[in-house]
């Protein structure tokens, strides 16, 4: 149960689309204690442009064979860097950092929500639902079609809608405008991941029908274990770490205009 | 193994090797990284008197081989201190310091008084030089009559060694170093960070809440190595240097220029076990070239 | 393409791109390169009333995301200046801005005067902010009075446009700003180099032949930002950025903080064609953010 | 014969020994105004360590294909980064720059005297020598027999001595030990490249002698092309800029205590 350094492996890299990756990492370390919904923090290299870690969520991990799995956006020198490591390649990751989402009760109807690359963090939760005996309501945005990534996965574990703001698959419009939120399924539980516009929209509507709600926030880091003060979120209780104290929040914690 | 220990006034290090304040929360939360009783010391996270929420987010850029924070002192104050952070440190083998932190000077003073009890806790770091609070912090730092003025008041009341952290904010650092020196402080920390900001050009607004903010990392090391290495030439008290430190090579350069400790801050963030690699570093570096102690080669620039 | 024409004083540049003193030759060097003649302006290098040999070698330490200098205005002086320099710069069709050092007042009046009547010399840049040199140099730019004096004494008997380029090594750069500003200066330019240090561990010996040299590259750029910005709003004449600018980003974040121009130094060692890329790129930026001039992102910033 | 920042590309690398490579580049300009004893300057990456260029001797030129060759050995971070290069990458150079060794007169007898990877910029000498008619005699010192890199390329352009200072390969000790010195082989010309204190020896020897001597040094460079006053040498006529004045400079110039 411990954080720590760690030299891991990147054994398998897979192209999602133009700009996503899939990095499979080999750990050095037995993985039993890490749960959906916690990070990593990537030493990049030391170049000036990405002289601190990224943080990146925790896809999938494989308990039997002590596998990570991580979805990675180009967005930056250091996404970029990254997704162009070689397999083979030794990768320095601090690990497993945050909280991670709740467990939700036997019998919960959930809602998971998530927007572009947001999608990762959902995955090893939907998984766990699935082991746990729920079958989520999994419902995921995009820009277009292209930017819809490990659809097939999200398939196997859950019934899947998808919205694309051009309209390019299924519903056009953004998450909140898919008729799931009219139909009453009487959702107890979402879960959000993605762009900030679109978790506190996710979160007004849940607030609005009165559904509990958990966002993972992605605020900018320096050390990803709570010393440095830098990411911190508003909540009723004061400022609050996104890296220890998240970055899954209930929204009610949130102090979100919403 | 060489011999490591190094005096502070009448302080003992096990190794002139401290951890920055505002990088290393308050050991706990390395303690899964690395063994914090090997360390010569550690400083914790600025406090105040009272509760601060610090400034808003964000509060972090990353800049050239250094990063600029805002984090404007969040910390829950002195009471708090005393009853949580305190007994939770109590554990540590090693020298805790507590970096004190005020707008006025009557803060500083009753913080320090507060301090002053706490019996495990040996020295303070006088932060005159927080450039991300709009009251105090850093004019204290940046002005002869008022470093001075705060460290006499301080002086009074605080009777462990009294640290203080200098800004590098400065024309002339050397002088702010004699102005504290000769009003009572027992040594000088130095460099804090310096005042600087980022833009993102993109969205034309800037990247901290707080438009500016303070600069650490390697990217300041040789402004920081030239401030320590002029206030080891100016002050007759032990001067902390730091600023960029990222591993046992900087750390030595600062041991060189005369600094008789370390304090290593942002690279706690890049790699959490780096202030024992330092240590390891520095010992190895002494064995490599026999020196038995690593008081052979404090101030050992050889000009 | 955009209007990216800006005016300092009564002088019309192309374009906000120059190249600073020190850092370009003569511009001559330059010649196989870029078109010199797509630039806004080019600042010669340091020049003084006599010939000066600098100082010893080594003079360079790489450091993390920059570089120490400690040249120390190796020149031929005046005289050779006027008869070899100045004929072979006379065919740019850009401004050919003469970086002017002295060590007292006497010195930079004689070597204005003398600038003052080459006609296609259109402005002069007043470096009151070397830290290389032993006699004057950095101490006219880290005190006011010295600053407005030599400012002054200038303006006497200089009429054309006078720049006076700023040390960053003080507590308060708007105050220097203010001083020169008062005193006559037509522009003020910033940031020159910050005074660093640099030891070879191993050896421990200092890195450069003069111990401290001055600090420039990506390294110092949030700091030069930041002076900027404070400048820009203390001072009504132009302000010229400078400081680790590597590309057209970096340069917008300048404009955007309130500089009518920025220079570019240490990123024409790393790539002799930055200069034309950083132009180029500042119009790429205006015409994606639908700007018909860059005057319309000076001072852009949104707070 | 202008300078230029050229894109060449990676074709060819050979390990010679435990820390020295040959990397031998396909220009992307024709190369002949490359003279013997020039350097290129090499953009690493940007990475805070390498954030200036490297200069590098140019060992060879093939006039034909437009391919450069440089011989670097590993001393830190640039060299280290830039060995490690994958041929097919593509690399940043400024070149080709600095003044380059002055051309011996027809029927000259000369001496190149190489230490180290100092070795370098003689071979292009020696070759274009040959070309011209004259065989060099070629003393090479180093510090073990594993040191001596090259060793049959510059045996094919001239009588080969060599000396190592442990006494593991030919005479034991520094070049100036050799006996090549006391025979009175009357040489008019000496070219000279390796560590500084080995070139002042040198230097000495042909002072002594009286035999007109080129040195070619490695001053630290920030710019490499004129512009930053940081390489300079003192010359009799003072400080002088080793990558446009030199590289390569004549003894009798410089203030050398000989
Ligand atoms: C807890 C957490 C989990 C994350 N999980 C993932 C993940 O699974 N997959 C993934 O691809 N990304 C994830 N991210 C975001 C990822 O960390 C950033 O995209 C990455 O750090 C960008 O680095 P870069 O060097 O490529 O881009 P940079 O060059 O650093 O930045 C490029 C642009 O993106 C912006 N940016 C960078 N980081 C952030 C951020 N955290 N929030 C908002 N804007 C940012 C910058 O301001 C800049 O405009 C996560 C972030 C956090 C905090
Ligand atoms: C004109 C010229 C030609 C050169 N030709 C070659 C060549 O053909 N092959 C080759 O391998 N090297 C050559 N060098 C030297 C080469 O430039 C350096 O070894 C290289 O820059 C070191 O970079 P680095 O990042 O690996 O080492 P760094 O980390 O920069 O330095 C490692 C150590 O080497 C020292 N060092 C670095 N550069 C020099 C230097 N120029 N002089 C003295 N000490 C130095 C540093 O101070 C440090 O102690 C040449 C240099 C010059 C100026
Ligand atoms: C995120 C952050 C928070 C900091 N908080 C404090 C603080 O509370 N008190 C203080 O005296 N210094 C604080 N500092 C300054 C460091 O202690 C140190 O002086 C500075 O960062 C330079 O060292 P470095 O380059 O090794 O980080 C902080 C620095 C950082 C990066
Ligand atoms: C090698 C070198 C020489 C310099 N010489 C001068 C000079 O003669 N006069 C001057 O005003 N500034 C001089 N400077 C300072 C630059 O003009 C510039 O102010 C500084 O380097 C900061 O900009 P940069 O980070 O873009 O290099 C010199 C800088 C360097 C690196
Ligand atoms: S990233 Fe440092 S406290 Fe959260
Ligand atoms: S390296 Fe810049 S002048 Fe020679």
């Amino acid at each position: 149960m411990n954080k720590r350094v760690g030299q891991l492996q990147l054994i398998k890299k897979i192209k999602l689309n133009y700009n996503n990756y899939l990095l499979e990492f080999k750990a050095d370390s037995i993985l039993s204690d890490i749960k959906p919904g916690q990070f990593v923090n990537i030493q990049i290299d030391r170049s000036p442009s990405t002289f601190l870690r990224r943080p990146i969520s925790i896809y999938d991990v494989n308990y039997q064979t002590d596998t990570i799995s991580l979805v990675v956006k180009i967005v930056g020198a250091g996404s970029e860097t990254l997704t162009s490591t070689e397999p083979g390649s030794i990768i320095d990751m601090v690990y497993p950092l945050g909280n991670g989402f709740s467990q939700p009760k036997a019998g919960d109807k959930c809602l998971l929500v998530g927007g572009g690359v947001g999608v990762a963090p959902l995955y090893l939760l939907a998984k766990e639902m699935n082991i746990n005996g729920i079958k989520p309501f999994i419902l995921l945005g995009a820009r277009t079609a292209e930017d819809h990534i490990l659809l097939s996965e999200f398939n196997k574990l859950g019934e899947v809608f998808l919205t694309t703001n051009d309209g390019s698959l299924q519903v056009k419009g953004f998450v909140t405008d898919h008729e799931i939120w009219s139909n009453s399924l009487n959702f107890n539980k979402i879960y959000c991941c993605g762009p900030e516009p679109m978790m506190k929209a996710v979160a007004a509507k849940a607030a609005k029908l009165d559904i509990d709600c958990e966002v993972s926030l992605e605020n900018l880091m320096a050390c990803g274990f709570g010393v440095c003060l830098c990411c911190v979120t508003k909540t009723h209780d004061g400022h609050k770490c996104v890296c220890t104290e998240g970055p899954v929040f209930n929204i009610k914690d949130l102090e979100w205009q919403i | 193994m060489a011999n490591l220990e190094v005096k502070i006034h009448n302080l003992t290090f096990k190794n002139p090797v401290i951890t920055a304040s505002g990088t290393f929360g308050n050991g706990v939360e390395f303690d899964d990284f690395i063994d914090v009783n090997s360390l010569g010391g550690i400083v914790l996270k600025g406090t105040t008197l009272k509760h601060r929420e610090g400034n808003n987010y964000p509060r972090m850029a990353e800049t050239a081989s250094g990063m600029l924070n805002a984090v404007g002192l969040q910390n829950k104050g002195a009471e708090y201190f005393c009853k949580h952070i305190y007994p939770a440190v109590l554990r540590y083998d090693t020298n805790v310091i507590v970096n004190v932190n005020g707008s006025t000077i009557e803060d500083y003073i009753a913080l320090a008084e507060i301090i002053n009890d706490l019996e495990a806790i040996p020295a303070i770091e006088l932060n005159i030089s927080c450039p991300n609070v709009k009251e105090g912090g850093m004019a204290f730092g940046t002005s002869c009559p008022m470093a001075e003025q705060v460290t006499k008041e301080v002086r009074r009341v605080y009777s462990k060694t009294l640290i203080v952290k200098l800004s590098p904010n400065v024309t002339n650092i050397a002088e702010i170093a004699r102005a504290v020196e000769s009003n009572g402080a027992d040594a000088v920390s130095l460099v804090n960070t310096f005042l600087g900001m980022a833009i993102d050009a993109e969205k034309r607004v800037p990247r901290l809440s707080t438009v500016t903010g303070g600069l650490s990392g390697p990217a300041i090391k040789p402004i920081a190595l030239r401030m320590v290495w002029q206030v080891a030439q100016a002050v007759k008290v032990p001067v902390i240097g730091m600023g960029g430190i990222m591993c046992a090579s900087d750390a030595i350069e600062f041991l060189l220029a005369g600094a008789s400790a370390v304090q290593i801050g942002t690279a706690n963030f890049v790699d959490p076990q780096v202030s024992v690699k330092v240590i390891a570093g520095i010992d190895d570096y002494l064995q490599r070239h026999n020196f038995n102690s690593v008081l052979d080669i404090i101030g050992g620039l050889q000009m």
